[in-house]
Parts: C-alpha cells; structure tokens; sequence
C-alpha cells in the first residue's frame, strides 16, 4: 500500500507524542480545524458533507417505505453503510465492502442506534406492515485520518439536515403528499476516538499518526455526557485506567464540539 | 406516471428549465479537488455532481493484467446510493459497467498508452448527484483529471449530449428531457483532433435529425472546452501565485 | 488470450483494407454468407440460430409472467442477456458477465427497446400487477467476429418466431390456456455495425479484422429507415464526417438485408 | 399438477412415446460441430441437443492449479437459460456443480493424465435443451469431443439410464418419465474396459431391479458407442473426402 | 494440501489392501467404532454428533415456515446443506461451498429425500401457501474419512431426534402453541459407502485410505433393504460385477448397523 | 414480543437464571478437542457451545498477503446455521465480518508477531450455538487454542461482559439479558500485562456505570482466567499421564 509511512518518519512521529507534541503542531487533544456544508445533495433526503482537515466525508440520507422487523413491528428501519471510495486514497480498492468499512459502518450504526438518535416510532406508517426505512450511506472522499469521527459527525448532520415527505394513507396505499418534516431526531450523538501511543492518549490522530498508534478506543457521547456505544480498534491494548481516562477525555472533547456546532 | 403528452418546450422554443435548444446548462469545473489522487477534477454540470480521482501511472494489481507493450487504462463508473431519487445499492449494475467500458474507451485515444509499458491508470468516477447526462459530464471531468495527474495527452475530451425533445434538436438534456424526450446522443469528442471518441443513442431519429443533434453536441463540446482550459488555467494560475508567495515569504 | 493474432498478421489486414481489400475477398462493405434457423429449441417460447460465417449465435426467448416496473404499470418486461459461452472461444472464460458481454446485451437491448419492437402493452394482464416477462437469452456458441449484428439479428429472428400463450383470468388468477398467439411485435430493427480502419469503413468484420479496427459504431436501423440506437466502441475514435458517412453506410445496408430477410 | 397415478405404460408394454422397454431414443451424433474449440461434439438424444467443447491440453490458468504429475481435467456443466419449461437462471445451480464433478470422473478414467503434466483440458458442456437424461447425453458427447480434438484416450465413455416406470424397467427415460417414474439409473461406460464410471440413482429399487437397471443401462451404452464410432468415422471420412478433393484439384 | 500423505505411505496402504488388511487392523468390511450424540444443540429442533474413529460430524436441524415448491403444493420442503468447516481439516477453505460439500449435501439430500423419509405432507400448513421447511444443516467438525456415510447417519439421527412446534390456524395465521411433536419419519434410511481399490471393495476408509482408493460407491439403504440413492464417486471405475458385489455388501452392513442403531 | 417492562432482576437482586449481580454462568473449558487441527479448544459459557482450531504458524495462501517482517493472524468468526432461533444463513454476515476483526485484535498483542515472518496463523471459530457474549467466550477459547498449538504467548486472553440490567451492573449477560438489558460491555483482558484487548459498548450508560462495568467485566475474566489455566493443566497432566503409561508399557 502506497500510504504506508517509512520506519524513520513513524519514528520521528512517535517521539514527538511521546513528549506531548505532534507533528502538525497541535497538542495532544486538539482537532483539526473542521466544516460542515449541509444539504449539498438536493436529491437525497438529507446530507452533508464534513471536511476534518484534509479528510472529506460526504454523507447522504435516502428515505424510503418498506417492511418493518417482525420483533420492532412500530418502528422504523435504520440501515448504515460506508463506502472507502477508491478515489479517496491509494489504498482504497473497489469492491464489496471489506473488514474496515464494515467495522466503520457498524460503528457509526451503533451510535446513533444506540443513542436513541432518531424517533423510530414516529416511523412507523402502519404497524407490522410499512414503516420509512432510513438509508444513511457514508462516503469517504478524502482519506486523512480519523474516519471515525468524522464520519459519525457527518452522519447526525446529515440526519439533522434530513427531510422527511409528508403522506396520508389512503385505502391502504401510502400516497406521499406536498410537502416535508424534518426527521424526527431525539439525541445528536458525538462520537470521539482517542488514540494510545505508549503511555500518552491524544485525539482526531491524522493518517500518518494512525499508522504509528498502538490501538484506538472510540466512545459515542449524547446530550446527557452518557456514553452511548464502544470499540476499540487496533491490535495493541489499553490499561484499564487508560480506558477511564480515554473516556472522560471523550466527554470533555464532545462538549466542546457540542459548543462549537449548537448541538 | 408524468403524462407523457406535457409539453417540454414552449410555443417561443423555450425549455421547461428556461433554456433555448441549443443552450448549455450552468457549468462549474473545479481540478486539484483530492489530495490524495494524483489527478483530480470535480464537474457541476447542471444538477450533476461529478467527483474524479485518478491514480497512475503505477504498478498494476493484480500483475497479470498488466501488458508489456502498453499502459492499461481502467475506468470505475460509480453512482453513489443517493444520487438518484430512488436508492442505488453500491454493487455495480450492468449500466455501471457499461458506462464504465464507453466512457474508458473515450478517454483512451487521448493517452500514448505506448509510453509508459507495464503500468496502470485507474480513473475512478463517482457520480454524488445525478440529472441526466451524467456519462458526458464524467469524461469531461476525467479528463481534466487526467491532466492534472500531469500525463501527456494529445487533447483534454469533452462531452456533452443532444437530443430531441418533443419535435426540436436540443441540447444538453436534462433529467426530465431526457426521460421524457425522443431521443438522446451523448457524444465525446478531442476538439484538436476533430475526432468523436464517444457515440451513442437512445430513442429515434431521422438520418437528418440525426446529423443535426451529432454537430449540435459536437458544438456543445467546443464550448465547454473552453472552460475545461479556463479550469485547468485556474489551478496552474493558482499553483503560482503559491509559489510566488513561497517566495516573497 | 490465444486468440490474438501475430504483428505480421496485422500488417497484412491494414495493408489490406486501406488497400480497399480483405483477406477473403470480400468488398468493404460486403457482408458473409448468413442463414437463420428458427424454432430449433421446442422448448422455448421463439428461438433462432444465426450462422453469419462461422460466427454462430443462438438466441432463446423464454416468456414468464412478472411484476410490471412501477413507472410502466401496464407494460411488459423485456430483458436481455448475452452469454460469451466458453466454448465459443479460447478467450472466453466461465464467469458472471464481464464487461464485453454486459455492452453486447445492452447493445441487443437498446435496439429492440428503442425501435419499439415489442408491442408492450399487449403484454400487460393486469395493470400494475402482473404483465408477461420476455426474457432474450443471446447465446454465442462460435466467435468468428461481429458479434453484435449477429446476435442482434438473431434476437430479432427468435422475437419473430415467439409465441405467447393464451390465458384467462378467473377469480384474480391467470389460467395458461391451450394455443398460442404470435408475440405482437410492432418492429423489426436490423443493426448494422460500421468498422474503421485509418479512413477507411468496413462491414461485417471477421474475428481478425476486429483486432485491426480502430473504433466501431453500431446503429439499429427500423423499417423507415429511423436510426433507433447508436454505440460507438474500441479505443479509437471516428470523425465526424466518418459517422454520417457510416450512418448512411448502415442504412443502406439494413436495406438490402431486410429484402432478403423479407422483413 | 399431474396426476401421479396415471400409467406412463399401456398394457401392451408400450410407453407414451411409442417406445418399447428396451428401446433408445432416436439419437443424432455429430463430431466437430464448433470452428474455434480443439475438439467438439454435438449430440440429440431424444429432445436433449447438446453441444460440447474441449480446449487443451493447454496451460493452466490459474496457474496454481496446475499439477507437477499430471493434467487436470475440468468440466463445467452448464444449461442454457431456455433449455427447460421455466427459465433457469445462467448462475451455476448447485445441481450443476454437482453433474460437472460426476461428469470430469466419468471421463477421466478415459485419459492419460500422467502424460500432460502441467497442462489443462477444459470440457464445456451446454444444454441447449434438456429431455431427460441430459447428464447421460453430456458424456456420451464429450467422450466424441475429446476423441476429436485428438487426445489419447483408453476408451470411448458412453452413458445411458435405466429406470424403473410404473412397475418395469425400462431403458433411457425422458423427461416425464424420469418426472413420473419410480427410479432413474444413469450409468457411464467404457466398452473396451467393462468399466463403469458413472453411477448414480435416484428412487426405490430392489437388489434385483437394481441389477437389472445395471444392466439394461449398460446394453443401452453398448448401442450408442457404435454410433459414437459411426460419428468419429463419418468425420474422418469427411477429412479424408475433403483431402482427397483438394489433392485431385 | 498438507493432508496429502507420501508416495511411500500410499504404497504401503494399497499393498495391506490388495492382501486383505488394513492399516488399523481392521478387516476390510469393518466399520470403525461409532458413538451417536442426540440433542447436542437445545436451540435446534433437532441435532446429533457423530463419531466414527476419529471423523467428527455435527448436524443441526431448524424447522420454519415458508411457501411449498408450486408443483408440490401440500408437501413441506427439505433443505440439505454441508460445511466441510476449517476447523476440521488443514485442506478445508472458508468460502462458498464448493464442489466437494455440494455433492456431500446433495448426496444426504438425495438418501433422506428419494427414501422418503420424512413424512412431507404431514409438514403441509396450508395447500399451496404455507408448510414446514425443514432445514438440515452438516456441520463436518474433523475430518478422517468417510464423510459420507457419517453426515448420511447423523442427519437421519438428528431427524429422529427433531421435535416439530404445535401450531393453529387462526384468522388465516399461522400460532406456534405450547409443546412438540416428533418429526413425522416414514423410513430411517443408512447410507452405505463401497470403495474399490483394484480388485478389492472396502468399507468406512480412513482419511489415509481414501487416498489410495481408485473410486467409491455410496448406497442408501431402506428398512426393506432396498436400494433409495447412489452415487460413484472418484476419478476411476467400478467393473458391472463390482457394483452388484458393492450393492450386497451396502445392504448386508446396513442390517448389522441398523441392529446396532435399534433403527 | 416480550414485554420491555418485565423485571430481569428481583427484589433480592436475583436474575431470572438464578444468578447473583456479579455471578458468572457456569463454564466449561476443553483443551486439544480436533485431532487435525494444530490447536484447539472448546468452550461452554452458559449454554454457548463453541469450537476453536487454531492451524500454523504456516505458508500463507495467497501468498501476497504474507509480510516480510511478521506473521499474519487471521481470525474468522462464523455462526453455525443452526446456533440461533431462527436459522442462520452460512454466508458471513456484517456482524461476523466485524466480530471477526476485534476477536483477532484482542488476540494479537498476546502473541509475538515478528518472531514468525513470512508465515500466518488461521484461528477457525464456530459457534455451535449461541446464548449471548459469543465474542468473550470466543476469545477465551481461542487464546486457549493457540495455547495449546504452542506458539509462545505474552499471556492468555480472557473475556467476559458486564453491562447493565434493570438498573444494576452485572456480571456476564446471557441471550435474554443482552435483548432486554440496557447496557453490555464486554471485555477482553491479559491479567499478567493488565492490558485491555477488546472493549464494546451497545446502550447508555453514565460515566459511573460505564467504570464500573468494565472493573466488574475485568473482575469476572480473572476468575475465568483460573480455569483457562486449569483446563491447560488438565490437557499436560493428561499427556503426561500419557506419555508415562507409553514408558511404563
């Protein structure tokens, strides 16, 4: 893979962590600079489109009816995928989804899943039989580091800028009226990735930094401060103090960035 | 179902969106977009939304499709799932294939494919919104990518569509044209080279009417050269008032 | 690939052709010897086997019935595939359709579908509902060059020779009853594919001329002599002059095939 | 549906086809039927219409599948969409797995494989149109193909069912028969070696039928390797013919 | 592969054969020791581990509902698949089935479905529209020979071990009550394997043994002693004599297992 | 559907299996299960039933994924058809895909990668049946695998869940828990490193229960630890006696 960093760059990187500084000039907790352009996609429900410095997700929320699950016959369906388009980094291939994509889909599912993000109920159109499916896919633009939280920010944006279409029910067939509601939204999780590199933690790890970290823990927090999903990643380990510490890290930086965008 | 017996162009030849027949939609070209591709460009081309990276020359992967004599050109047509009205499922479909193969083959007579044996290119094209023309407005982003990679070329190719709608040749069909129109003739084309490198068509036509959409398009295509240059001149521009600054500093 | 010829070999065809000549004899535009066998598969609803020199197609028409798309609730359903079977070629190779046999369905697709062939609307049993499948089934069974009029031809031979079967409809049901009814067919498109070599156009090219080609331009050419479908292929490119050239070239051509096809 | 209980054999012994017990299909032979393949065959064998190709011994690809020790034989068994009532996907069914895996042992006892190593053949079997006994009829086909494209072979393969309808056993069911029937045994066989390399059935037998089936089967296979051998020598008389012509020209 | 054993060692076990003898003593129509788990798998309907030596075959059954096949309207429907698991074997691959366990699941399928096993219209919940789908699942845990004959007996132990859910019909809907039912079983059938080396047949070959073995016969047996399914496999022949022999043996061991078994 | 509202806890802090706050279901561990396999073990965690092999360090095929500078682990984790209520398609699914990926990255740092270059490790992992924290006890049978094929190790991984039920934190959830609960975090964990290797989270939980749930989880993996090394005992003392019933023979 052409992304790969050399033996002598990963080491200069580690070094700089290990004495709290990083190769971009920012401290160990500090996020690149971000923006959000929503509704960039007028033919998608929803969308937005997240640049965390140079790494570019665009994400676009389709809404459709469809089934609901036999165990959740009121609720409607959540649906997350993730594409790592190939023009978003020499590493990148084109095909079926792999390992990391799957494991990024899931993870962006889980926080809002988990977080209760959207009113599912008020999905339902009629109960066992129709309910609005809701297609959030993620799309890697540019890869620099960070997909994670860059994608599962992107993802709530795009739910926040979605619209859904009004309809009555006439004689059993769902006739989609004039006319949108925005989707019912009841949290905005923000999910924070902290990377461990020895005995130092930092946040928003760019691409390069990624390749010399040991592993990465990432916490989706709601409104509340409450933790909502996990994963860690990475084939090294963290200490159970490391963990507590990673996750008051998460909430501090969540409130931040909760701040900075009103949410 | 839209009625079909709706008229698309008005009694003063005047086209649901406002245009003429033979009127270009609003164009916005963009080249350097990616950071990470070796050559980029992103097109607007009306409502389309048209991302381009290109990566190469490089190694090929797998080996065994590379060829000793020439570099291999490959071409990944994408629609993204929310680019449509109704969902795409991101598995390619038999028209992403064969969109992928046309718009590969209307790219490749502008590349000395002899020059650099052994190696691949590989142009990714993904459509993020789509309104009818999507295959025109791809190859002229790619080959602006392709340029800005900084491979030689013997001309950028430009494509742009015409048509017929209701009894009228127009140009530059969109969405709603398109699928309610007569007929549809996507054509690419190398201004320098008078060489046409992409035909096709859907729907009927006359032999007449025929010639007369294939040079309307072709007319469309020398327009948007133009700014297919302008665009390319904007980052070479761009590129040295960077430098210069470098400098001053 | 086994198939490709030698550089010498090449030479020869060039030479050839801008000579205005062909390595058998033909004239440019002179097509093989062709013959048409229908109805060889009993079990198929139409069938026709195309021996255009050696290239050899059969085309199968299955006809089922199906759901209707919703933005066409009272049409049938015409659907196209092209196998490259292996035994036509050393080159071809068992697999799902690659890319070659993808255009070459799409190729027969567009020309039945564009020039209006089939009257759809006759296939409609119950609008929005259930309306009659045609499934075109194009088979290469020996590659010999110019596979595209070929199996166009031959899907518009089988199309001719299908029969539909007779149903009615009791309590919401469909009964297949005795007897068959011709498939009701408003058109019958004759493709004709224009190959360039330098400024020269040729056509009907055999195997090993198709690998001297620059580019090709294909065009279904219906009764009125209308262009009904166009595709441009191959890595070179024609001028313009050259497609009106080839456009009138195909039309012609069509023409006299059709006088002896008697369609 | 169709009701089970109706007799598939009058009381006279005869079968809705006509057919006695013991008798063939009518069977049509024809050995280098295809230009581009190294050998073929195509076989009618009651409504079934075959067609068989054979490439090789060529080089494996992949490679990896290659032997140090010997050549391998691959077979892909494969129906036509329109070869049966309802249209049948071209995806490969497991069913078709299954008759391509039992089809290459029927063949292989046939070939010298120690003599090729490295090399591959390919066998391509395609249904056009399926009767009843398509696996049968496969066999006998490609034993004709590889013979053609000149390979050594042991022996010629030649295969036939029998079965047992209504309360007999019969030779060489077709379709409704093998539908209807109470059992269905296709057997391979090498004449010249006595040796069985296919056997597969389906339904109930006794020991005794079993045996009888066995056997009938075999009898059956014994008829249709003389017109095997009536098809290789129309074909080399046909070459020899043709020689002969271009000789006194 | 690197289940492949030695030139020497092949030599070795086709020399004991041709006199008679076996590498682990036994004689050449002995099974090895067998040991039959029942209801392993409590989630399942039905479920039985094999042991035959060391050959580890786990089947699970799972009854649902579906729709029945259009041309068996009030039958319940069978479906057999096999894994040959990784775990099992240093030459099994994950991935789709591939040749080996499509045959080995067809060939269960075949000596439960042609047999007739399971009572198909007893499965039957409404004509035409709902019926009990029996799933049988192989599941090959180790490999060392013979799978044939021990998938074939486990699955038949594991459809002797499957309750089936009560159920009413009300309003049209299918209610799954309280309590089981056995599996409605017509015949217990024992699928026999014959290998042939030279002139000598064999039964239950080891891992090592199959190896050397020209080819194999597998026979269903019926309570009756008649004959259900059969399948040659491997690259070499079985003389018209050999198979008759193969058949007697196939049905004299099935008598002896079926004693054993108290089938 | 169950009732959301239904307790799972009493007031005398019992779970509906009977089980205390911080009580672990009964386990049972099995050392050298599969005769083929380089390594093995299977586990009972409640009425999970699952089986691991463990096969190299060997030749990696395809060779390209191999690394010049270490071993590659791969880890597949599958569900048998038959290990859940409803049947269970044997094609990978999302969930697999993923758990197969933090099962392998739990698993990594107890081993020394580099000390094996060019050669990979394939850890098979089946779930006979399941009954919630199928991913824990997964690794806990698999780091007893790899054990027992003797690749040297950093230490054992174990792994347990806490999460929260009603409104308290336990120990260990089993199938109706997971459904029905709040919370579940399992962990993996190298007790002689104090090093966490896998750690998720599905539901709500304050930063208070979130501590307190991975100390319980890591309280209840030192205690499965001990068996792990009980059953990796069992295993030697058996090859022992083994071995000196061969001497005494």
């Amino acid at each position: 893979m052409s992304t790969l960093i050399t033996k002598v760059r990963q080491k200069q990187l580690s070094q700089l962590i290990e004495k709290g500084k990083r190769i971009d000039g920012r401290g160990l907790t500090d996020f690149r600079e971000f923006k959000i352009e929503e509704g960039l996609i007028e033919r998608a429900e929803g969308s937005a489109r997240l640049l965390l410095g140079k790494t570019d997700v665009l994400v676009g929320v389709k809404i459709e009816t469809g089934e609901p699950f036999p165990d959740t016959p009121n609720e409607g369906v959540l649906t997350v995928n993730a594409e790592l388009v190939p023009l978003a980094s020499a590493s990148f291939e084109p095909g079926p989804p792999d390992e990391s994509s799957i494991e990024l889909a899931r993870i962006v599912d889980r926080g809002i899943r988990e977080s209760k993000a959207i009113d599912n109920e008020k999905l339902c159109i009629e109960a066992g039989k129709k309910v609005f499916v809701v297609f959030v896919d993620v799309y890697v633009l540019n890869h620099d580091g960070n997909l994670i939280d860059a994608s599962a920010l992107a993802a709530v944006a795009a739910l926040i800028n979605t619209k859904m279409p009004n309809y009555e029910i006439k004689d059993g067939e769902v006739i989609i009226k004039q006319g949108y509601t925005p989707l019912p939204l009841k949290s905005r999780p923000i999910t924070i990735t902290v990377g461990k590199l020895g005995d130092k933690l930092l946040l928003d790890a760019g691409l390069e930094e990624e390749q010399v970290m040991d592993a990465r823990i990432s916490l989706a927090i709601n409104e509340e401060g409450n933790i909502c999903a996990v994963q860690k990643g990475g084939s090294g380990y963290f200490t159970p103090q490391q963990i507590i510490e990673a996750s008051k890290l998460a909430q501090e930086k969540a409130v931040e960035l909760r701040k900075k965008l009103k949410w | 179902m839209i009625d079909k017996q709706e008229k698309l162009i008005d009694k003063k030849g005047i086209r649901l969106d406002g245009r003429k027949a033979d009127e270009l939609r609003p164009l916005k070209l963009e080249v350097g977009v990616l950071p990470n591709a070796d050559g980029s460009a992103y097109i607007e081309h009306g409502k389309n939304k048209i991302l381009v990276g290109v990566f190469g020359p490089r190694e090929m992967h797998p080996k065994h499709l590379s060829r000793p004599d020439r570099m291999v050109l490959r071409c990944r047509y994408h629609m993204a799932p929310f680019s449509v009205q109704e969902r795409k499922s991101p598995a390619p479909s038999r028209r992403e294939v064969e969109l992928s193969k046309v718009i590969r083959e209307a790219l490749e007579p502008a590349l000395f494919l002899e020059m650099y044996p052994r190696t691949g290119i590989d142009i990714f094209v993904e459509i993020l919104q789509a309104d009818g023309g999507t295959r025109c407005a791809s190859i002229t982003a790619a080959a602006l990518a392709l340029a800005d990679s900084g491979i030689p070329m013997r001309d950028l190719v430009v494509a742009c569509a015409a048509g017929k709608v209701d009894d009228t040749v127009v140009l530059d069909l969109y969405d709603a044209e398109d699928k309610l129109g007569v007929a549809d003739v996507p054509v690419a084309y190398m201004p320098n080279l008078n060489a046409v490198t992409l035909l096709q068509m859907d729907g009927i036509l006359t032999h007449a009417e025929f010639e007369k959409a294939v040079n309307m398009a072709i007319d469309g295509c020398k327009k948007i050269y133009a700014l297919q240059k302008e665009a390319l001149k904007t980052k070479y521009m761009h590129i040295k008032e960077e430098t210069q600054e470098e400098v001053e500093e």
